[in-house]
């Protein structure tokens, strides 16, 4: 029961990380919405690995080193935003920007 | 006995808890705002953590969640004047 | 009454999630993520892995939100132009919606597998922490990798800096008031902090904790005693950081190597030594991982807060 | 004593749901970064709860969570200043601040 309720809200989370990064133009937010898409899939991949007979540590010990490169690639996107706001001005994407 | 502590002291924590909250939505500026959370939740965490010492099995436990209780009584001290600080000089910005 | 918990936290969980995503305002956006990993680490908690908790809590706590708060306070130093509205919203929600239904639809149309029983290879390992035992002896090609990916980044974050700004220190130059409230802090904080790294580490062979967990701790507390002023951020060519940054990937090849000469093969480690081995492994591991994930959040080297 | 603390958890969950309502609303930075470290309290406290309700190697979670609950505001408080790197205790505020001590009162 509590592991379906988990489970649910790992697959809502991807959904709304998929949303943010459709929609959100501004590259930060960009950013968290592909954290939020990654721990989302966590939370589905640990509940699913808790179903069994107590609790699978192969899925645990790959979320946690996941948890630890999606922090490192976070911190390398946020390098290239500041760095493409440094040399353009904006913190978007060139070939998104609305028309005016 | 110890169960009867634990119910009063961690009713009083959620009281503060709430109080904080509550301070929190109504209150009407940044730092009246700043009040109801460094105050309210920290002495809230404290009677928690003091109810739930209740019912600890070993020593170390009880050990454990004091420490918890000093490490937070210092963030908290210490985010309240800077982040009143940060406040005070830039002002309200968004 | 536990499903209401759970219930009440996943909703908690999905507000904050949508909150990030939608209206605008980036500080707002980032103020809930770092809000989320709290949630998150909670939601861990109640799952009973209290390792990915740990690792869930010290980096969303130590490192997302300062890595987050720094980067949009540059943007807006820099004067970046306005966050545009949010575009195509229904195809986008439409998208999102999709997708999650069909990983909620696979969620009870897979089978469910019983986890595999490791308690008769457990003694095999060395360590008692099923979790260290994956980590560092049964899947040790996926964790020696993946200390070459935070390298990778981190060379990556570097290659970022401006030419002019190559042989200065890394990051801003952080400076705070002599005995103000920032600078005791930042001397108080950091041995408490080093203190519990270290037991991590050095617990997380039978108990919860390991190279991971301490080394994000560790590196949460690099960070704070350079933000305080009273660490100085080392320059790229610094030759002890260096040293500590390439020593786990290094001590954990030479204990590859020596398990293929000695034992089975690449990677392998003897029941005799593997507990010492372990140890040995894990100690250099969440240095090198303390000080990657530390500079990684710091930054590539910039002068430019100084001469605006 | 179990249905107590779950609803002592659920109590808690609901304090720090009012806290994300001042997130959502601000109007201030300072009330957002202030808001979130709320939650950092109130989730210490819900894992304290769950230590005593399921696992009491839970507790070294909220130690964690405990020791680093002021990075982030740190990180706040750095990002406020002009140059992005300082403390906003080494800025005098604008208008009269009688409040500061005498040693500082001098050097204008």
């Amino acid at each position: 029961m509590s592991l379906s309720i988990f489970a649910l809200t790992g697959a809502a989370l991807v959904g709304i990380g998929i949303y943010g990064l459709l929609a959100q133009a501004h590259l930060l937010r960009r950013v968290i919405a592909f954290n939020l898409i990654g721990s989302g899939l966590f939370l589905f991949l640990g509940a699913a690995g808790s179903r069994g007979i107590g609790i699978d540590p192969i899925p645990q010990a790959l979320i946690i080193t996941g948890i630890v490169v999606a922090l490192s690639a976070s911190a390398l996107a946020v390098t290239l935003v500041v760095a493409l706001a440094r040399a353009t001005g904006r913190a978007t994407l060139p070939d998104e920007e609305t028309p005016r | 006995m110890a169960d009867l502590a634990t119910y009063a002291l961690t009713a009083i924590g959620l009281v503060f808890f709430v109080a904080g909250t509550a301070g929190l939505i109504r209150f009407p500026d940044t730092f009246s705002r700043l009040h109801a959370l460094t105050k309210a939740d920290n002495l809230g965490l404290g009677f928690i953590v003091m109810g739930i010492g209740f019912q600890t099995e070993r020593w170390s436990q009880l050990a454990v969640l004091l420490l918890i209780w000093a490490l937070a009584l210092l963030a908290a001290g210490t985010v309240a004047q800077l982040v009143a600080r940060a406040a005070l000089t830039t002002g309200k910005d968004e | 009454m536990s499903a209401a918990l759970d219930i009440a936290l996943c909703a908690l969980i999905l507000g904050v999630g949508l909150a990030t995503v939608v209206g605008r305002g980036v500080f707002r956006a980032v103020i809930f993520f770092i809000t989320y990993g709290l949630l998150l680490a909670i939601g861990w908690a109640r799952l009973g892995a209290i390792d990915v908790a740990l690792a869930e809590a010290a980096i969303s706590a130590g490192l997302t939100g300062a890595l987050l708060l720094a980067a949009q306070g540059r943007l807006r130093t820099m004067k970046t132009e306005a966050e545009p509205p949010a575009r195509a919203r229904l195809p986008a929600a439409l998208a999102g919606l999709s997708v999650a239904c069909v990983l909620g639809w696979a969620w009870f149309a897979l089978p469910v597998d019983q986890a595999p029983d490791l308690s008769q290879v457990l003694p095999e390992s060395g360590v008692g922490n099923p979790v260290t035992a994956v980590l560092l002896n049964f899947r040790a090609w996926d964790t020696l990798l993946e200390s070459v990916v935070l390298l990778t980044a981190l060379v990556g974050v570097w290659m970022l800096a401006q030419d002019a700004d190559w042989d200065a220190a890394l990051g801003p130059r952080f400076h705070a008031r002599p005995n103000g409230v920032l600078a005791n802090f930042g001397r108080i904080l950091p041995p408490i902090g080093l203190i519990f790294g270290v037991y991590l580490v050095w617990a997380g062979a039978d108990d919860t904790g390991g190279a991971f967990q301490g080394g994000t701790v560790l590196a949460a507390v690099i960070l704070l005693a350079m933000m305080a002023g009273a660490l100085q951020p080392p320059s790229v060519a610094h030759p002890v950081w260096r040293v500590g940054l390439v020593l786990g990937p290094l001590v954990f090849v030479l204990a590859g190597i020596a398990g293929a000469l000695l034992s089975d093969g690449f990677l392998t480690l003897p029941l005799t030594i593997a507990k010492p081995a372990i140890l040995t492994i894990e100690a250099a591991l969440s240095l090198s991982i303390a000080a990657t994930l530390a500079l990684l959040v710091i930054g590539p080297p910039d002068d430019q807060g100084q001469d605006a | 004593m179990t249905v107590w603390l779950h609803l002592v958890a659920l109590v808690l969950l609901g304090s720090l749901g009012g806290a994300l309502w001042r997130v959502w609303r601000g109007p201030s930075q300072a009330d957002r970064m202030m808001a979130a470290q709320l939650t950092g309290t109130g989730g210490v406290a819900v894992l304290i709860v769950l230590a005593a309700l399921q696992d009491w190697s839970l507790l070294i979670v909220a130690v964690a969570l405990a020791l680093l609950a002021a990075v982030a505001a740190v990180g706040f408080a750095k990002s406020q200043s002009p140059d992005g790197a300082g403390d906003p205790e080494e800025i005098k505020p604008a208008g009269d601040w009688s409040d500061l001590n005498a040693s500082e009162a001098g050097d204008g």
